[in-house]
């Protein structure tokens, strides 16, 4: 049935997931890393699938797309602009 | 793949700890910590993992077919929430810092250390 | 009477939730008393609970759901003395900050009142819960809360760094207990403390509960403020509002002590037997805390910040009473949990209070300035000799019973070490009321760690409920240790929180334990060794306290000398408590990496 | 050498230690997908019969651990009553309504007010079969609040909102918090447990299984949804605000 070709697929969902994540932690510029996290959040929905975790999988569709961007977006574009000395947030000095 | 899973978890860890403790900007540095969080995820559901189990959702399927554990699903919903509210007063905090110091370098913040 | 125990949680929570929804309409004085009589009720029943407790446990099961066959599948709140003194100890001390902030708080009061009865119960049901991952949402709950309340003062710069720092620290911390939550539910299938105990009893420790040990006890010493985790605590209590230092230092901190106590004695007892490198460990850090925390306390001038060292050098002689893991140095934990809180937050209450009068909470600024406020310079005085452990005086008895604790265990060379640390952290106290409330000393001090001013509340604040509040606090600290009886029961409620076979069979088999005789009204008398111990540690306060004031008065020579020796090791420690964030995760991961390390080793 | 570079230089080692005990630890587990604890397999088992909820995670989260799930809506509540409290307006910033923001093409209107009204559909069937199917009050909140985010974005984003929140928003989520509570408390109240399903068991497979269930349900999703409107408009003005000070 389903589980033969379900291990190499989380195998291989597990792989795109570990590279996404240190994609995240490592990127220097916070707009690209909400834009990777959006993608990382959306490989973490897959993954929740195929661990047969449709539940989970839902509550982190609606937060990777919905809420996080949204909160984290704002703070950016607060922070980018309008400072008291203009500072970006994220310099890749 | 015995323990790819838990591997994975573990590795997603410690990057997200490396990402935070380099961090040049508390919003980069809340979204390391979405990172740490989300290891706490994959560990949970992989631990309770079965083979040929479905989804613990027994509409149309008779009832002691085997299906994965319910609980670290319901452990792993509450920790997503967790991780949204932490991450919301963060940033909220955050904002508050940069309208006051106009940086959110933590090193930077620090020299207002108070 | 099981249906008290989720009333000392819900009815905070829900009064919380009603101010929120009434904010717009009712006006803030109603608001105001309703969350008093919120947090008095709380505080209430969380004692006649710690009474039914005494009598027998009191069990709750959360819908219901009783185990069946022994396997737990719901949520149990478990009340012991123990557990359900600390419930009504945060409860009290949330009651009184309400009191003191009817008049401290003077914007936002309502949103702050909602966020103090969540904090209330939070830690209500912390102490009461018998479910590890229930902790684990308390715990959240509870963090989530502070971090606002640390925060609270927006229009200032310093309050966000602080609660940054606090909230990113703890966080972390936190996902490291839930891997340990894992790790612990892969192996027993279990999540129920007793059950959890039951499950992991028989087996020696393998690399799965060490590493669970592990990183559990690191996640609830970082809450501790446990050297090397203790450095968001400075941070956040300088600069949180007077009466949410109070709860930080008088219930907060303890929560994590008592999480360690309480799984280690559910959990980990039965693996580990009674592993003495779990012992030497945690009772070696809790000195080093103890330590630090005095060292650093001393160099402070900003009031709060060194009140915040003097927590941390008590958090790490609570750590020592608990880590020594014996019945009577756990009873000594819980008395000096009990006496320092309220002394600690009556202390916090003064600096509040010395806020609004003088305008300022540092030490130089502030120079004989106190000469207008002498009752506050009394009860400053009062309740830093209350820390010290003079016979008969505030943390005396804790103090006390952690040293028969230490003898009992054969390493008694802890108790000099943590005499000088309360003394050196007690006279730090002393001096610095000495120098606001006498006018005593120096008016400078280059040794001493310059601050930015804290921007005061309004003038008109009227002091009188911050009196009260204050007064009762530092009274009850004081007069603890000589409160009849309080010894003995504090040790049948040891005796009882260490017994797991006891514990596993009233939560999963609702096997009643055994009525405790009434205990004998005595107190305790002081031995000639404690009084040595008291006395000692009082003359040794009171000369720290002379070196800080009239240091400049010594001849150059020595203090030449002194400087040599000191200058290193201070600037070192100044530099290491450098409020980067990055710092503190790095600090965090080395620790857990550390004494991971050691245990792998040793445990095995 | 920054201060930055030596920490990144000495975490190193230290995360490699760390992930040394780390994976240590985890070789200790049972291989991946032979897991057989009791408790889920119990579970499993009894939330039909018990529950007469075809969704054992649910039933889970709702009841078995249902105290859990109290906690974590009043951590929801703490986080977002936290969040208004730290972007309050302070003195210095004034009480500055914030600005009329106009959307100018109808197009966009038009549109926007068709994805708000199937978004607030889709939220509903979220929330109503989460006993039944996958979803539930968290995840049927979260996407109702999202529904209204773009309410914001479209209809334009004004003094109303404020309004909005103070008359509905808080009175909304507090009721959807408190209701936990007093669900629990009613239980209490008759003699039962906390939380105990006063209910009973509803018809399987149906929008009403699981009793009181289905209440604490719509509960958590009026608290989740009104929370996060919330938050997203906090959020909002403090973007549309200064944009407007900007703009004089």
């Amino acid at each position: 049935m389903l589980v033969a070709t379900l291990v190499p697929l989380q195998a291989s969902i597990l792989g795109l997931v570990a590279l996404a994540a240190t994609a995240v932690a490592l990127c220097r510029n916070t707009l690209r890393q909400i834009l990777l996290s959006g993608v990382y959040g959306l490989l973490l929905v897959l993954l929740f699938v195929v661990l047969q975790a449709p539940d989970v999988a839902l509550s982190m569709l609606v937060v990777t797309t919905v809420a996080y961007p949204l909160i984290v977006l704002v703070a950016i574009a607060r922070t980018r602009a309008g400072g008291v000395d203009g500072s970006d947030g994220d310099d890749d000095a | 793949m015995n323990f790819l899973a838990y591997g994975v978890a573990g590795w997603i860890c410690l990057v997200g700890f490396y990402g935070a403790i380099v961090s040049k900007n508390l919003i980069h540095l809340a979204l390391c910590l979405t990172v740490i969080q989300s290891s706490t995820y994959i560990l949970l559901l992989s631990i309770g993992y079965e083979k040929h189990g479905g989804a613990p959702i027994f509409k149309g399927v008779k009832l002691g077919t085997t299906a994965v554990d319910p609980v670290v699903q319901s452990l792993t919903l509450t920790d997503i929430v967790i991780s949204v509210t932490v991450i919301a007063l963060i940033l909220a905090l955050a904002l508050d810092a940069h309208k006051k110091a106009g940086t959110i370098d933590p090193d930077q913040l620090a020299d207002f250390h108070g | 009477m099981s249906w008290l125990l989720p009333l000392p949680v819900a009815i905070p929570l829900l009064t919380a939730a009603a101010i929120v929804a009434t904010e717009s309409l009712l006006p803030r004085r109603v608001l105001d008393a309703v969350a008093l009589a919120a947090a008095a009720a709380a505080t209430a029943f969380s004692l006649l609970i710690m009474l039914h407790a005494e009598a027998g446990d009191v069990l709750h099961w959360f819908g219901g759901w009783r185990p069946s066959g022994g396997v737990a599948i719901g949520i149990d709140f478990a009340a012991d003395p123990l557990g359900a003194g600390l419930a009504a100890l945060a409860c009290g001390l949330v009651t009184l900050a309400l009191l003191y902030s009817w008049s401290y708080m003077q914007e936002a009061a309502r949103l702050f009142d909602a966020l103090m009865l969540v904090f209330c119960g939070a830690m209500a049901g912390f102490a009461l819960t018998g479910d590890l991952f229930n902790m684990f949402v308390w715990f959240e709950l509870m963090g989530v809360a502070a971090y606002a309340l640390a925060g609270f003062k927006v229009e200032e710069l310093g309050p966000l760094q602080g609660a940054v720092n606090f909230a990113i620290t703890n966080t972390a911390g936190a996902y490291l207990i839930l891997i340990g939550i894992g790790l612990l539910y892969a192996r027993t299938g279990a999540l129920n403390l007793a059950q959890l105990g039951r499950m992991l009893a028989g087996h020696p420790a393998d690399r799965l509960v060490i590493v669970a040990l592990t990183l559990v006890f690191v996640g609830f010493l970082v809450k501790a403020a446990i050297v090397p985790f203790h450095w968001w605590l400075a941070d956040a209590h300088a600069v949180a509002p007077a009466p949410v230092c109070v709860l930080f230092s008088g219930a907060m901190v303890e929560m994590g002590i008592y999480a360690v106590a309480r799984i280690y004695w559910t959990v980990f007892s039965s693996p580990l037997g009674h592993a003495g490198e779990v012992r030497s460990l945690l009772v070696w850090i809790g000195v080093v805390t103890a330590l630090v925390g005095a060292l650093m306390c001393f160099l402070q001038r900003h009031l709060k910040r060194m009140l915040a060292f003097s927590t941390i050098t008590h958090a790490g002689v609570m750590l020592v009473g608990v880590g020594l893991l014996d019945p009577k140095a756990l009873a000594g934990a819980a008395n000096l949990v009990l006496s320092h809180g309220f002394v600690k937050g009556g202390l916090f209450m003064v600096c509040g209070a010395v806020l609004v009068r003088l305008r300022a909470v540092d030490e130089l600024r502030l120079h004989g300035a106190g000469r207008a406020v002498p009752w506050w310079g009394v009860l400053w005085a009062a309740g830093a000799v209350g820390l010290i452990g003079v016979p008969y005086v505030g943390v005396f008895l804790g103090h006390a019973l952690v040293d028969d604790g230490a003898t009992a265990r054969g390493i008694a060379w802890v108790q000099p070490l943590l005499m000088i640390a309360e003394a050196v952290s007690g006279g730090a106290l002393l001096r610095a009321g000495a120098r606001v409330f006498l006018g005593w000393g120096a008016k400078d001090d280059s040794l001493l760690t310059p601050e930015p001013p804290e921007e005061p509340p309004e003038r008109d604040a009227a002091v009188a409920p911050m009196a009260v509040a204050a007064t009762i606090a530092i009274v009850i600290g004081l007069a603890l240790s000589v409160t009849p009886g309080l010894e003995v029961r504090t040790e049948h409620a040891a005796e009882r929180f260490v017994d797991r076979t006891a514990y596993v069979a009233h939560v999963l088999r609702d096997a009643k334990p055994a009525r405790e005789p009434r205990p004998p009204f005595t107190v305790r008398a002081a031995t000639t060794e404690s009084w040595a111990y008291g006395l000692a540690a009082l003359a040794l306060a009171a000369l720290t306290a002379a070196f800080g004031l009239w240091r400049h008065r010594l001849p150059e020579l020595f203090r030449a000398a002194a400087g040599r020796a000191l200058r290193p090791p201070v600037e070192v420690l100044r530099s290491a408590h450098s409020g980067i964030v990055g710092d503190y995760l790095l600090w965090l991961t080395i620790g857990t990496a550390v004494i991971g390390g050691v245990w792998a080793f040793t445990l095995r | 050498m920054t201060r930055r570079r030596i920490r990144g230089a000495v975490a190193l080692p230290a995360l490699g230690v760390l992930g040394a005990v780390l994976f240590w630890g985890l070789s200790g587990l049972p291989p991946f997908g032979n897991y057989h604890g009791i408790y889920g397999f119990l579970i499993n088992h009894r939330a039909l019969p018990q529950r007469h909820t075809t969704n054992a995670v649910t039933a889970t989260v709702f009841d078995y651990r249902g105290f859990d799930t109290m906690g974590e809506e009043f951590i929801l509540f703490a986080a977002v009553t936290g969040v208004v409290l730290l972007l309050r307006k302070t003195g210095e910033e004034g009480e500055d309504e914030p600005p009329e923001e106009e959307v100018r093409s109808d197009a966009l209107r038009l549109f926007g007010m068709f994805a708000v009204a199937g978004g607030a559909l889709v939220a509903l069937w979220l929330i109503a079969y989460g006993l039944v199917t996958p979803g539930g009050g968290f995840q049927g909140g979260v996407a109702l609040a999202s529904a209204f985010a773009l309410l914001f974005l479209a209809a334009g984003y004004g003094p109303w909102a404020r309004r909005a929140k103070d008359a509905a928003l808080d009175p909304l989520e507090s009721l959807g918090a408190s209701g936990y509570v007093i669900i629990g408390l009613a239980a209490l109240i008759s003699g039962l447990p906390f939380l105990t399903n006063l209910l009973g068991p509803g018809k399987p497979g149906t929008l009403w299984s699981g009793g009181s269930l289905s209440f604490i349900n719509w509960a958590v999703a009026m608290e989740v949804a009104a929370a996060n409107v919330i938050l997203y408009k906090d959020f909002l003005e403090q973007y549309i605000a200064p944009l407007a000070r900007g703009r004089g």
